[in-house]
């Protein structure tokens, strides 16, 4: 520029000597706006932090929620708004992959942390070092994928496998997972794609019935896991077994198909569940959400949230009084063996590691609950792209 | 053989839930020549009233005749204090009006019901396990809403062919100074059109309810089929639209199941390319009235 | 029977009708002169309910009419064909005409009424089941003009009804005019340009010059009228 | 001159104050939004012909573009030009031929078919090959060229080039408009049988708007992928494609000033329901309430749509200056 | 040889013959009237000239060439321009625009042209304009030459159809009712106009028209249609005595001739 421009006084954005401010992207509105939970519970849990602990190091925490309604070049504008007019310090758990995906490497080029994105999606966590500044959240789609490979392989080795997956990254990872799990230990005979504005699975489920299937793979939204488990069970009379990404299993998935239709569906959990409310965690969370977000109980999405919302004060704890980006990213990096209040297993990343939980508790649905059984999974500390069903460790 | 059946009757069960809410838009065009974007949005409200009905422990009959009564109040209110402003202006101005209902529903059901999804418990009168023959099967549910849209339909076509008061709908909507001049209550019709439009959107809301799940999104994508089937049929023909929706719902099932997977996933773009196709042949939808030029 | 006193009509701005006072007695026929823009079509919407007034008043049978709506006026028994027509171009002829009987029902008169219309326009019974877009010019007005009969109306509006149609259906229009207006005593305000034929059947007639009526008299001594003739008539 | 000083404006003491370089984004966002919506208002306000599947174009443009420069090495600005062309014969030859029987409603479902479609056709497994799937295709920032490099940053480089390809591109519509093509275009919105009566190949003018059109959508789509630096088979939906549309309504049809406002509307929507959300606490999940009031308020107040309420006489003192005559479709 | 033959023209809607082989002919610079009962097949006669309808039999020639072969936006560069009877006018337009598009045609530069503003654009542009100008002249519509079509009264509507078909310099003209709803006084200026067009512009005109004084004031020659058939043909004198045509056209002797 050609005029001289004024000596910047907060030399870190986002940074006073009393607050940091960070910033989402989210679905407010729009066709997922249910996730929005996630960010209002993440925000309730900073308030929580603020009000009973002062904040992090003396800061307290400004969150700044914006609205994308899903649309990718609004995710842009909001972003970039939040990085460059409202200057936040960092961005937290932005929602979506396609959303996310648009903005990416523009946080990345900017220097911008770009903490525990709200998918799975391996992007996020195969190549650390190409981008040092995203963090994944839960566990990656095709580690997961493995998890549950493996177990269709224990327990119905020499059967016919179908798999269902949608038709974008999140399919595809969870069919790699999904494929290197079972190995040979089944048959695949019969893959499955729907795309996010199919209205049901009706027909891929009536393909893979026509194909023989004994156990079917699914990688879908609960709305459309919904459809898919209602129309086996219901127009087909077919009571094929289901094993089901963790992102659907939750309490949307019981509401929309009914408790009795998805009895016996086995997926992934690393958090503990809403219903455990003799768990003091939980029930802390439950407290935490009524006090915080007014109102209801808390859910799946708002444990999310508060997952979420502890990592990142562990982060910030980490990265000290004197905040910086590059500081922030290395305390990110370097969290060892940390449980959040509601985890199952540890946290723990490294310069090489941004895939912080990797690995939890197989869950079968039961009475509308998802149950767990079995031992804590882990693929602790292997990159996405690389992994095998070797890595895994109980 | 059975594959290519059932897929055939999936996609007419598929096909019949967008049919029902296409009935509704062509209602809706019909009376008052409005191409309502928001009928999906809409049908989701009418479900979400229905629900909360019965969460008052109402029995399923009153809540579905409640639900049916506010849809019809809720369309003709709609009609008269926002979509009459812009009446006569342009269809395009429609259209921003019924993009506008889109989301002010869409908010306004997050706003009441929150984000979360409502648990419906299955209508005695629809649940029940399938009908097989060989090995083709078809659901309860499924059948019951291939027969609501029929009845549906044929109820509509007589009300626009045999009835005075149909003929005035129609006749609104071709023309409203020419309606004015005939002494038809113009407004009133335009509300009514809106309030029957609305109450079919609300019927095929309790039944998506049903096979789909009570959420804000469960209409989001069927309103687009729905559209679809509309165009398809012919804006202005209720049998055009349940033809329009089975024809998507089979053509998209049949594209799904015979494309080679090496090829990737093409039923969607199949599925369209049969519209466009029917409509290079038929520009006015395969029932719709061909407009020939005079001078 | 029809009584409009001293009434104002504007297009946003700009007026329209400044103070247009006249009268239709009952079972006469009237007729407005004027050249092009002078405010006939615009005293027939006034009528008809289709154009608010600004002041004035619209008397019929007693009862002040201005402010009711178009539908109240035609239930009344007022019935109006206008300029360009307005028919249900995508509706078939039948339906048209069973629209403009849409506010005495379908019942039995239904039937006598439409072959007394088809009686007047033989052209329109061939062609019942086209649409109506199709039809040549002339036998569109035929149309509009039998709709507005369908209704049974007691005070028949017409804007420019011989536009358009061939000089012995003209002939013959008016003489039908005429003859249902005795038959039936019902009333009639027509609006025309092209006047002579009008006013040979008309008993009354106003002159209408910017908005305003200049002179209003017998159609007698209108045609008598020197000045009258040259402007309107066409002599 | 305006135009030339605002990346810079944020740095003077008194610009600082409401100007963040946040605002450089978007005036170069509104140059990508322009040019789309130009193509669509020439196609639907002046042809008159109605599309929901502009936001298909722009993002096969954007792919071609990012395919081009990333894969086969071309320099960004001849993928741009390129994609453009292509994309101009695509809409044209594909679309426009095709479309010239379809009217209104009809029309507008058949290219929102395209719209759902295309998605799934680029992430068909034979195409990854090029498209790289759901994933999409990364650009990266784009460096101003030689001793520019000095005095401008990547930002700074892509406003000035978006926006004087938005502004030249905006004379050459308005030159087109004014001429014997753009008159056949409004000719025959006004009156198909009246346009092909005085001469006016109506077929062959429909799809050339379509092909005129997708030109300006194909533009629009190279630089989107230039700006934002990345594209996926999300990045732009049916949503966008119906937003385009309720743009240039709202802004006014049939005029350039109609889509000045109507990307005015795209630059700043989310940012404008976030601030009105804001007005009331705690009221988060009616934003789109106020979303959709708010558009119908617009269509109430401004039927003819934003541009249409300038251009009225409505200050007949201003009469030399008349925005309309400047700005309206008739020249 | 006549400007215009037409022999045998036969077309049928639904099950209503329209046309049953009609056939004619206009020379250079001659007025010639078609008349006929409403429905006759009049403006059938012109639609099937200027191709919007196709017609089952028949042969159209114009300057010796067969219009039947061409595509309907093809009929004006040949010289065959017309006026409609419903109007359909360019209505967002304004009254110049409305003639520039009338010479669509007449025009050639091309879509580059255009856009770059080329020399050949803006020559072809003046040219055009000064050539509106003078049509709007001649049909005094001057002064409302930027005024938007829908907004102009009735009478000048009209008179902008005709301009806007003239403005081509056709050498045949069809004008259909061209007198329909004007006043005396416009009906006396639209008989002057059309013999300005033949007499200064050398343009011949083929007239649909139901007012009988203005037929019978300027036409060379008459023909009269019934039911989609040619019912008498020949001067105006001729015509106007022939009984079948008083019988279902005229009626009584008519007060308007
Ligand atoms: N819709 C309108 N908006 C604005 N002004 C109008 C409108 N309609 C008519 N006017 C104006 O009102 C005046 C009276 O018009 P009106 O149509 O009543 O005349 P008219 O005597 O019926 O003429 P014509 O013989 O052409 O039908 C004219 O100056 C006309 O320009
Ligand atoms: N496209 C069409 N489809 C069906 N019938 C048509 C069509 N065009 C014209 N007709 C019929 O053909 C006949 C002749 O119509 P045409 O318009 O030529 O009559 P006209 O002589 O011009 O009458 P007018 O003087 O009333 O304008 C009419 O009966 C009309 O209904
Ligand atoms: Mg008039
Ligand atoms: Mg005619």
């Amino acid at each position: 520029g050609e005029f001289p421009a004024p000596v910047e006084e907060a030399p870190v954005p986002g940074v006073t000597d009393d607050e940091v401010v960070l910033g989402t992207h989210t679905s407010l509105t729009g066709p997922v706006a249910v996730y929005s939970q996630i960010a209002l519970a993440i925000n309730a849990y900073f308030e929580y932090v603020n009000e009973t602990k002062g904040g992090v190091n003396g800061r307290t925490i400004k969150f700044l929620i914006e609205d994308d309604g899903y649309s990718p070049p609004k995710t842009v504008d909001l972003v970039r708004k939040l990085v460059e007019e409202d200057r936040i310090f960092a961005l937290v758990n932005g929602f979506g992959t396609p959303t996310h995906l648009q903005v990416v490497d523009y946080l990345q080029e900017n220097g911008v942390p770009d903490l525990f994105v709200a998918t799975g999606a391996t992007e996020w966590v195969k190549d650390p070092e190409a981008r040092p500044m995203v963090f994944g959240s839960i566990p990656n789609y095709v580690g997961e994928g493995i998890i549950l490979g493996q177990h269709i392989a224990e327990t119905y080795p020499g059967l016919k496998l179908g798999l269902m997956s949608q038709n974008d990254d999140f399919g595809a990872d969870g069919m790699t997972g999904i494929r290197r799990g079972v190995g040979d230990a089944l048959d695949i005979v019969g893959e499955e794609t729907h795309e996010v504005l199919d209205v049901d699975l009706a027909s891929q489920v009536d393909r893979l019935h026509a194909a023989g299937v004994d156990v079917i793979a699914i990688w879908a939204t609960p709305q459309h896991f919904a459809t898919a488990v209602k129309h086996a069970r219901l127009n087909l009379n077919w009571d094929v077994p289901f094993v089901l990404s963790l992102v659907s299993a939750n309490e949307l998935t019981v509401l929309l198909a009914g408790p009795e239709v998805i009895e016996g569906t086995v997926s992934l959990g690393y958090l503990k569940s809403a219903f455990e409310i003799d768990d003091p965690d939980v029930a802390k969370h439950h407290k935490l959400v009524q006090d915080y977000m007014g109102g209801e109980n808390g859910n799946t999405l708002t444990l999310y949230g508060q997952y979420i919302g502890e990592l990142v004060e562990e982060s910030l704890r980490r990265a000290g009084r004197d905040l910086t980006r590059e500081g922030l990213i290395e305390a990110a990096e370097s969290i060892t063996d940390f449980w959040c209040s509601i985890c199952l297993g540890p946290v723990n990343t490294s310069p090489t590691d941004h895939d912080p939980v990797q690995g939890g508790f197989l869950v079968r649905a039961e009475g509308g609950r998802w149950v767990r059984f079995g031992d804590l999974v882990t693929y602790e500390g292997v990159l996405p792209g690389d992994m095998m069903v070797e890595d895994l460790t109980r | 053989m059975d594959l290519f059946l059932q897929q055939l009757i999936g996609g007419i069960a598929s096909g019949s839930m967008f049919a029902i809410l296409a009935l509704g838009i062509v209602l809706i065009y019909r009376s008052t020549g409005t191409l309502n974007f928001a009928q999906g949005q809409m049908a989701m409200f009418s479900m979400f009233v229905a629900w909360s009905a019965m969460s008052t422990g109402m029995g399923f009959w009153p809540a579905v005749l409640l639900t049916l009564l506010s849809a019809l109040a809720m369309g003709a209110l709609v009609e008269w204090l926002i979509v009459r402003r812009v009446e006569g202006t342009s269809d395009l101005n429609s259209l921003i009006v019924a993009m506008g209902l889109f989301l002010i529903f869409d908010g306004l059901a997050l706003y009441i019901w929150g984000p979360l999804p409502k648990s419906f418990g299955p209508f005695s009168f629809f649940s029940g396990g399938a009908s097989c023959v060989g090995g083709v099967c078809i659901g309860r549910l499924n059948l019951g809403i291939l027969v609501v849209s029929i009845v549906t339909t044929v109820l509509l076509y007589l009300l626009f062919q045999c009835t005075r008061f149909g003929l005035a709908l129609r006749a609104t909507a071709l023309n409203r100074l020419a309606s004015r001049l005939v002494g038809i209550p113009v407004g009133r019709m335009l509300s009514t059109g809106w309030g029957l439009g609305t109450a079919v959107g609300a019927i095929a809301g309790i039944l998506a309810a049903q096979s789909l799940g009570l959420d804000i999104r469960t209409m989001f994508f069927v309103v687009l089929f729905a559209l679809a089937a509309a165009v398809l049929g012919g804006l202005d023909s209720p049998v055009g639209a349940v033809v329009g929706g089975l024809i998507i719902g089979v053509v998209k099932n049949l594209a799904g199941t015979y494309t080679p997977s090496s090829v990737g996933s093409i039923d969607l773009a199949v599925a369209f390319a049969v519209i466009v196709l029917v409509l290079m042949v038929r520009p006015n939808g395969i029932f719709g009235r061909p407009v020939r030029m005079r001078v | 029977m029809l009584t409009l006193k001293d009434i104002h009509v504007s297009y946003g701005q700009a007026p329209a009708l400044h103070g247009v006072s006249l009268e239709v007695p009952e079972g006469h026929i009237v007729t407005l002169l004027g050249a092009n823009g002078s405010g006939k079509s615009t005293t027939i919407h006034a009528v008809a309910g289709l154009l608010p007034i600004q002041s004035g008043s619209i008397d019929f049978e007693g009862r002040e009419i201005a402010g009711l709506s178009t539908e109240a006026i035609v239930r009344l028994g007022i019935c109006a064909t206008l300029e360009g027509r307005q028919l249900f171009g995508e509706m078939t002829v039948l339906e048209n005409l069973r629209l403009g009987a849409y506010t005495q029902g379908e019942g039995k008169g239904f039937d006598e009424q439409l072959e007394r219309v088809l009686t007047y326009f033989p052209a329109l019974s061939e062609r019942l089941e086209l649409s109506s877009y199709l039809l040549s010019g002339g036998e569109q007005q035929m149309l509009a003009i039998g709709r507005a009969l369908m209704a049974r109306p007691r005070l028949l509006l017409m804007d420019e009804p011989s536009l358009g149609l061939a000089p012995l259906l003209a002939q013959e229009m008016f003489a039908g005019i005429m003859s249902l207006s005795k038959a039936e005593g019902i009333s009639v305000l027509l609006a025309e340009q092209a006047a002579d034929l009008a006013v040979g059947i008309s008993g009354y007639g106003y002159v209408l010059e910017v908005g305003k009526v200049v002179l209003g008299d017998t159609a007698r001594n209108l045609l008598d009228n020197e000045e009258v003739r040259s402007a309107y008539l066409g002599h | 001159m305006f135009l030339v000083a605002f990346p810079f404006l944020h740095e003077w003491p008194f610009f600082r104050l409401f100007l963040g370089e946040y605002r450089t984004f978007n005036a170069t966002m509104f140059a990508v939004w322009l040019l789309v919506l130009l193509g669509m208002n020439l196609l639907t306000g002046y042809s008159g012909q109605v599309s929901f599947g502009h936001a298909a174009l722009v993002l096969a443009s954007a792919y071609l573009t990012a395919v081009l420069s990333q894969q086969y090495g071309f320099p960004l600005w001849g993928a741009i030009g390129l994609s453009g062309a292509a994309t101009a014969i695509v809409g044209w030859v594909t679309i426009g031929i095709p479309a010239v029987r379809l009217r209104g409603p009809y029309l507008a479902i058949a290219t929102f078919g395209l719209m759902l479609a295309f998605p799934q056709i680029l992430k068909l497994n034979v195409l990854t090959q090029w498209t790289q799937g759901a994933l999409g295709i990364r650009g990266g920032v784009v460096e101003p060229p030689g001793f520019l490099g000095d005095v401008l940053d990547g930002r700074e480089w892509m406003y000035y080039v978006a926006m004087s390809m938005a502004v030249v591109m905006t004379v050459l519509f308005l030159n087109l408009t004014r001429s014997r093509t753009g008159r056949a275009f409004v000719a025959l919105r006004d009156s198909e049988v009246g346009a092909e009566q005085m001469g006016v190949d109506v077929p062959k003018y429909k799809a050339l708007a379509f092909g005129v059109s997708s030109l300006y959508a194909g533009i629009g789509g190279g630089l989107f992928f230039a700006v934002q630096g990345f594209v996926s088979p999300d990045s732009l939906g049916l949503i966008d494609s119906i937003f385009f549309l309720v743009a240039i309504v709202i802004g006014g049809l049939g005029s350039v000033l109609g889509s000045i406002v109507g990307a005015l509307f795209l630059t700043f929507q989310s940012e404008a329901i976030s601030a009105l959300a804001g007005f009331v606490p705690g009221a988060n999940n009616l934003r789109n309430v106020f979303y959709g009031a708010s558009l119908i308020a617009v269509i109430v107040l401004f039927p003819k749509g934003i541009a249409g309420f300038f251009q009225r006489p409505l200050w007949p003192k201003l009469r030399g200056w008349n925005l309309g005559r400047l700005w309206s479709s008739r020249s | 040889m006549s400007l215009l033959t037409v022999e045998e023209l036969s077309i049928q809607f639904g099950g209503i013959l329209a046309l049953d082989g009609v056939g004619f002919s206009v020379d250079e610079a001659e007025i010639v009237s078609i008349i006929g009962p409403n429905g006759a097949g009049k403006t059938t006669v012109f639609n099937c000239l200027t191709r919007v309808y196709d017609p089952m039999k028949g042969s159209i020639r114009f300057r010796g060439r067969d219009l039947l072969k061409m595509r309907p936006h093809q009929v004006v560069a040949n010289g065959v321009a017309r006026t409609f009877q419903n109007l359909e006018l360019f209505s967002s337009m304004s009254v110049l625009d409305n003639l520039l598009v009338g010479q669509h045609s007449k025009i050639r530069y091309s879509a580059l042209d255009a856009v770059f503003r080329l020399p050949r654009q803006m020559r072809e542009e003046r040219e055009a304009r000064r050539r509106a100008e003078d049509t709007l002249e001649l049909m005094e519509l001057t002064e409302v030459r930027d005024m938007p079509v829908h907004a102009l009264p009735y009478d000048a509507k009209k008179r902008v159809e005709i301009a806007r078909a003239l403005v081509s310099r056709p050498k045949l003209a069809l004008l259909d009712e061209p007198a329909g709803g004007l006043t005396h006084e416009q009906v006396d200026s639209i008989a002057r106009i059309v013999r300005g067009i033949r007499d200064e512009l050398g343009v011949a005109v083929l007239l649909v028209e139901h007012r009988m004084g203005l037929v019978m004031d300027i036409s060379d020659r008459v023909c009269v249609l019934d039911f989609g058939r040619k019912i008498a043909d020949g001067t105006p004198t001729e015509v106007r005595r022939d009984p079948a045509v008083i019988q279902t056209y005229l009626g009584a002797p008519h007060v308007d001739a």
